[in-house]
């Protein structure tokens, strides 16, 4: 074992994948689309957001060719218009609201406490349908003509003044978000129900409490995006007036209930990814992540804080300015257990033993970019900056860097830790840590750029800009391609590595996670025998005394 | 763990021993440890369900509670067109609907077979009632042009009916301008109660269901977890109507002169 | 039921969120209906009295009884464990945040600019 | 600013040069820019601080330098600390942006009043005087100017960057926002809130001028009539003054010096008279009838644009007494140019 990686693999000339396993228990296609097994579906889920991911970064693309230049050149304005709606709706509502807890979660949760599957089998298999369902009415919202009302489906507008697919692109949220509904049920009574003897609630892996935050936000806050839904849904088509200023409605009231979600669910976006970042960074030093318990109580201090502050994104709207003010206060005091979090993980490196394997890389990604993104949320909830920064490429580059530059960093620093697992089969490792930098660069070189436009007064959901911006454009383009070019790679990889990858065994991170007790890929049952935990989460010394252990015994 | 009745559950034939130590009753899901476990899963994740319905039904009474600040007159009048004695013996039949369901529940722990039919059947036949009743409401409000839309009417509003007897109108007249309000009471009307009606109609489906395997001894046997848990959501749409009752038919309602 | 109760998982019991399965009496639901039918006549006939500002609020109040009576009994909340009782009061709480934080704005609003 | 104006003008003209910063246009920009350089120095504290932990902990403690990891449990005092000093830092940001946010919209009382209504995909701005300019807005250095601004359709935000002013432009509600120009030259105007097809076409110039150069725009750019005449002309030929004719029997209350003034209205509720109150009196009659009076007035909503609106608010505000009223009702001849209201700007 080489002293710079933990990398412990069986030695490829005697290994071979376990004869069974989640994936050839059963086969045929059907034997995927009917499973119960949460494996199963995490993968399906895998592979649709993926399919999604890719359809948002095809409009990325799009957006930020037409931005190459100041004129209006590429595309007609609604035709920009129909792009960035496009991409927003999908990025968030297709790609990174499900993407880590329905991938990661659904996979290791109840490996994690040492169960058999999720606590209701049918109503996961019934989320990932609905998800489907959601995808495909978007992608037929897509196809009719697209919808144009950006991702927030701000009334009047999205109302009375569109004649685009607003209905379908609705229906499809709706859906999508009973998908979420039900994923984050499931993992809640999960967490509650299944654990196995001796799984306390403080031995439980972090990865378990970030999800479990982030499942209470999607069963309080999506079915109020759904009644702020349906009733968009029903001023179109019968005009009933509850958001119509004419008929004596309120508009606002429509940004209140939408925001009552989604401000909410940009903590369901960023905490189980948080979740990946603690599993990921205690690995690599082998140690137990510094202030368990107070990483742990963080994320439920987000999920809770998290629905008082909505109306910072309503600064300007016509809120009471005394309103604002308050909710401007309580933003500031949500921010703080971001910050306890950054600091618990830097302080968990301290005498560790780190190596930099390419999850640890992301994960360094992530730190970085998050403390960026979310000290420029401070920005945007400091009222008065608020008032320049609104609706500019200030709030553009500070949301990309919490979502791209932190969770979805975070989604490959676990797709990577974990491919192993799932798969069976280790990446390769000097073309992943490329990918990695290659994301790091492209990443600061497509939203650095949009910080300064931001501040420039450059508005977001423009087509055409005046020609003064032009050069940070183009830089954020360029950037843009290189960053596209770094989301190819593992795309590439990974599905080579399904056939040609190193065998990975057990643990080849030796990381001390239940999961990573079990074969890879892991039984549809998970467990021959239901573990008793009688260790606290990332015991090193356990593991290190169990495989001593073993090897007495083997040998 | 006294009990090892070995499991034949066909789920778990590649033989692994961690069932052998309990109980398994043919609905009992592999992935559970005990029976006792699924059943506190199941009443737990009902509960979680009925979480997001408070949600969902919660920015509709938030819409209600704004406009009626703001549009008083409007709500008052408006809520005036709606029949307290229908909507009264709406409620006494949901009220009776939920104490046929919660005997039902009771009868399913005790392993009361017949009775539990019947008050399945009472259950459905209350509902059904209650949705009959809306429905004629619901047809009123039609016939008087009072579903907001096109064919909307403020007309009443603006001159209310004299009285034959007093010579006076039966309501205080709104001005034009205020009468266009009543649209959104009516709007919110519809909104809240069809939804609330939606929500009995899928109930109705499952409590049919539900007597046709009651009927076949299926809950009779100590598995009840879906009575109860039906029986749980069942008194969840009650309870919005507990409230939706007062909201709209009884809190502006001031005393006719 | 009673049954497997003595069938007590051992590993299930170290859960505190456990309760026991407790059955309600037929009596009680009786009194339970009468107590909702008399709340239900004490609130139509509330309504015909002018109280004034009192109007909303006891028939909000009445509303709210009946439905925790019905939480209580109906759905068995009071013989359930402490983890449904914070499910239930969660549910509440954010109803709440959700109606008071929107109509705070919706107040203010009227104080005037500043 | 106060703050050593010579390193301060330096440091920003140098970054405007450079094109990474705006130009400081207003007087309230130097106050933005202050927040947003400390804003700034936090972040970039912040990162240094991640960023040095990360690095010195991975050169420290890497495989190859450390092979066995110790065990830490965890500190108290270190979670503290990291609590404590973000929490304060963020307290900061939270009071001086609210300072700031009272600042720019609390228009100070000696503001010149310019009306905008923002409409797909337009900005049309009204000069009390009547100049008229749609996508361009003309504003003299030196002197207050509060922008009343409401949409026709749906929401609009107006945003001047180099002035550091923005304010949503909202359907059915006015709305302010207030600046001082400093510096003349012109400076974009930008719709940022999403608004449909042609939003990035919602662009105009303001154009700021010296108070002299002012003068002369608007002495030669006037339609020749001033809003509160345009609205005196909509206040006959709509009718209202046959019931506001303030008269002993009129039917409406007397508009003469009732902007500003206190109204207790039929409810028992007091209510200060502002542009929004007339605004809605007019389209919601019967929510704000004064008290002593019947609620007779029709509704006028659909019947006016939201400039007729305006001109009748000008005209209501700008109104001392009720002499141009009564002559309208004599005469019915309010098309003629009348001399202007003392009082009206230009
Ligand atoms: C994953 C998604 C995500 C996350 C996690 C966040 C996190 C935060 N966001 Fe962001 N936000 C979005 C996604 C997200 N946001 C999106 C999508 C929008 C735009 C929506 C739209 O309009 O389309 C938006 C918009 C938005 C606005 C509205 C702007 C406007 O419309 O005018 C505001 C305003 O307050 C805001 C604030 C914050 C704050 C304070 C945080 C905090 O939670 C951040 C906390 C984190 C930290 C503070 C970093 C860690 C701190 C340290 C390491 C301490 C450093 C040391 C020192 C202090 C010295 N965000
Ligand atoms: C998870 C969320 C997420 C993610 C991952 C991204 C990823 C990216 N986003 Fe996006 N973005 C949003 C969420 C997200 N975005 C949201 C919510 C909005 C607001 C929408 C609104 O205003 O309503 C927004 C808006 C937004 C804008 C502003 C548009 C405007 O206001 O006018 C821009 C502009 O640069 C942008 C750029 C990018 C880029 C360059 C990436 C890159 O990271 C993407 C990189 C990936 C690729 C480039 C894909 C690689 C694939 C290929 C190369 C295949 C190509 C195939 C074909 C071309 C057929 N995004
Ligand atoms: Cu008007 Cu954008
Ligand atoms: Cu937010």
């Amino acid at each position: 074992m080489s002293t710079s990686t933990i990398l412990n693999l069986p030695d490829q000339a005697t290994a071979t994948i376990p004869k069974k396993n989640y994936i050839n228990a059963e086969h045929g296609i059907l034997s995927w689309l009917l499973t119960g097994d949460h494996k199963r579906i995490a993968m399906l889920y895998l592979v649709s957001i993926t399919f999604f991911f890719f359809i948002g970064g095809a409009f990325a693309g799009l957006i930020r060719l037409e931005l190459l230049t100041p004129q209006p050149d590429l595309v007609a304005s609604d035709t920009y218009n129909k792009f960035f709606t496009m991409h927003g709706i999908v990025m968030i509502f297709l790609f990174l609201v499900p993407s880590v807890p329905a991938t990661l979660g659904n996979f290791l949760i109840p490996i994690m406490l040492g169960a058999k599957d999720l606590a209701f089998p049918k109503i996961n298999l019934l989320s990932w349908y609905l998800y489907l369902a959601g995808g495909t009415l978007t992608l037929a919202a897509l196809v009719l003509g697209g919808v144009d009302t950006g991702w927030t489906f701000t009334t009047p507008l999205s109302t009375h003044y569109l004649n685009t697919h607003v209905l379908t692109a609705a229906t499809a949220i709706f859906i999508a978000g009973f998908s979420s509904i039900f994923t984050g049920l499931n993992f809640i009574v999960t967490i509650h129900r299944m654990r196995a003897p001796g799984m306390t609630w403080f031995r439980m892996p972090l990865f378990v409490w970030s999800n479990y935050a982030a499942s209470i936000l999607m069963v309080l806050g999506t079915p109020v995006l759904a009644i702020a839904i349906v009733l968009v849904a029903l001023e179109r088509t019968i005009g009933i007036g509850v958001f119509d200023p004419t008929k004596g409605g309120d508009p606002l009231l429509f940004q209140h209930l939408f925001w009552f979600y989604s401000h909410p669910a940009v903590y369901i976006m960023i905490l189980p990814g948080m979740g990946v970042i603690s599993e990921v960074i205690s690995t690599f030093s082998r140690k137990r992540v510094f202030g368990y318990t107070a990483v742990a109580f963080s994320s439920v201090a987000i999920a809770l804080f998290g629905f008082f502050v909505w109306a910072h994104h309503m600064f300007i709207m016509g809120v009471s300015n005394y309103s604002a003010l308050v909710f401007s206060l309580l933003t500031m005091l949500v921010a703080v257990p971001s910050a306890i979090k950054i600091f618990n993980w830097a302080f968990t490196l301290q005498k560790g033993s780190l190596t930099f394997e390419t999850p640890m890389l992301y994960a360094f990604g992530f730190m970085g970019l998050f403390t960026i993104g979310g000290l420029t949320g401070v920005f945007l909830g400091s009222l008065g900056m608020d008032i320049h920064l609104t609706e500019t490429y200030f709030i553009v580059a500070h949301f990309h860097f919490v979502m791209v530059g932190g969770m979805l960093m975070a989604f490959l620093a676990g797709i990577h830790f974990w491919w192993p697992k799932m798969t069976g089969r280790m990446y390769p490792e000097s073309l992943s840590k490329l990918a990695a930098v290659v994301t790091f660069i492209g990443f600061n070189l497509t939203f650095l750029p949009q910080f300064i436009l931001g501040y420039l007064g450059m508005p977001r959901r423009y087509h055409a800009y005046p020609p003064e911006f032009q050069v940070l454009n183009v830089l954020s383009t360029a950037g843009a391609t290189v960053l596209g070019v770094g989301y190819m790679l593992p795309m590439i990889y990974l599905a080579w590595s399904l056939k040609y990858g190193a065998i990975a065994g057990n643990n080849p991170w030796q990381a001390t996670g239940l999961e990573w007790q079990i074969q890879s890929p892991p039984l549809t049952e998970n467990f021959l025998v239901t573990p008793i935990m009688d260790h606290e989460a990332y015991d090193y010394e356990w593991l290190a005394h169990k495989t001593e252990q073993e090897v007495t015994t083997v040998g | 763990m006294a009990n090892t009745i070995a499991t034949t559950h066909p789920e778990v034939v590649h033989g692994h021993h961690a069932h052998d130590e309990h109980v398994v009753l043919p609905q009992h899901r592999h992935h559970f440890e005990t029976e006792e476990q699924q059943r506190e899963a199941g009443s737990f994740g009902m509960w979680l369900f009925l979480l997001t319905e408070i949600m969902f039904f919660g920015g509709l009474f938030f819409a209600y509670l704004l406009y009626r600040n703001w549009y008083y007159p409007a709500f008052a009048a408006a809520s005036n067109q709606l029949s307290v004695p229908l909507g009264a013996f709406n409620t006494v039949m949901l009220i009776a609907s939920g104490f046929c369901m919660a005997l039902g529940v009771w009868a399913a722990e005790v392993r009361k077979k017949g009775f539990l039919v019947l008050m399945l059947v009472l259950t459905t036949v209350f509902g059904l009632v209650f949705l009959g009743v809306k429905g004629i409401e619901y047809h009123e409000k039609f016939e008087k042009h009072h579903v907001p839309g096109a064919s909307f009417s403020i007309s009443e509003f603006v001159n209310p009916p004299i009285d034959a007897k007093t010579g006076k109108p039966t309501e205080e007249p709104l001005s034009p301008d205020m009468a266009q309000h009543t649209q959104l009471f009516f709007f919110l009307y519809f909104a809240m109660t069809g939804m609330h009606a939606f929500h009995m109609i899928l109930g109705i489906g499952i409590l049919v269901w539900l007597i046709v395997r009651a009927q076949k001894g299926e809950f009779s046997e100590g598995y009840v977890a879906p009575i109860e848990n039906f029986g749980l959501y069942w008194h969840f749409v009650d309870i919005v109507w507990l409230f939706l009752f007062p909201l709209l038919y009884l809190i502006n309602r001031h005393p006719l002169h | 039921m009673a049954e497997h109760i003595k069938h007590h998982d051992a590993s299930n019991v170290t859960n505190p969120e456990h309760a026991e399965h407790h059955i309600v009496s037929p009596l009680e639901y009786c009194y339970v209906f009468a107590f909702l039918l008399v709340f239900t006549a004490i609130t139509v006939v509330a309504a015909y009295f002018d109280l004034g500002a009192l109007n909303p609020i006891l028939a909000l109040a009445i509303a709210s009884t009946k439905a925790v009576v019905v939480m209580l009994f109906f759905m068995h909340v009071k013989y359930q464990s402490k983890l449904i009782k914070m499910t239930v009061g969660a549910g509440f709480f954010t109803f709440f945040v959700l109606i008071m934080m929107t109509m705070a704005d919706y107040v203010s609003r009227a104080w005037g600019t500043w | 600013m106060h703050i050593s104006p010579v390193l301060w003008q330096f440091l920003v003209k140098w970054l405007h040069a450079s094109a990474l910063f705006p130009a400081e246009a207003s007087t309230i920009a130097p106050w933005m820019d202050a927040l947003y350089f400390f804003l700034l120095a936090m972040t970039v504290v912040g990162v240094i601080l991640v960023g040095a932990l990360l690095l010195a902990f991975s050169l420290m403690y890497r495989k190859e330098k450390n092979p066995v990891a110790t065990h830490i449990e965890g500190s108290t005092l270190l979670e503290a600390t990291w609590t404590i000093i973000p929490l304060a830092i963020f307290l900061v940001c939270f009071v001086w942006g609210a300072l700031l946010y009272f600042r720019i919209y609390s228009p100070p009382v000696n503001a010149m009043n310019i009306y905008v209504v923002g409409k797909q995909w337009m900005w049309k701005a009204e000069h009390p005087g009547g100049q008229h300019e749609i996508n361009a807005l003309h504003v003299p250095t030196g002197k207050p100017v509060q922008l009343t601004m409401i949409s026709q359709d749906v929401f609009h935000s107006f945003s001047i960057p180099d002035f550091r002013v923005k304010r949503e432009v909202i359907p059915g509600r006015y709305s302010t926002v207030w600046f001082e120009a400093t510096t003349p030259g012109t400076y974009h105007i930008f719709c940022t809130q999403y608004c449909g097809t042609q939003h990035s076409g919602m662009i105009g110039e303001v154009t700021v001028l010296t108070p002299d150069d002012y003068d002369k725009w608007t002495k030669e750019s006037t339609s020749g009539m001033s809003l509160a005449q345009n609205g005196e002309r909509l206040f006959a030929s709509m009718g209202c003054n046959a019931c506001h004719s303030g008269t002993a029997a009129a039917r409406g209350p007397n508009l003469a010096g009732v902007y500003g003034s206190k109204l207790t209205l039929t409810n028992g509720s007091q209510v200060l008279v502002n542009d929004a109150y007339l605004r809605d009196a007019i389209l919601n009659p019967s929510q704000h009838v004064t008290a002593g009076f019947a609620p007779i007035m029709p509704t006028y909503q659909g019947q006016i644009s939201e400039d007729g609106l305006i001109d009748l608010v000008e005209f209501i505000k700008t109104m001392p007494n009720n002499y141009r009223v009564q002559q309208t009702l004599v005469t019915s001849q309010s098309d003629q140019t009348t001399p202007a209201a003392p009082g009206m700007v230009k």
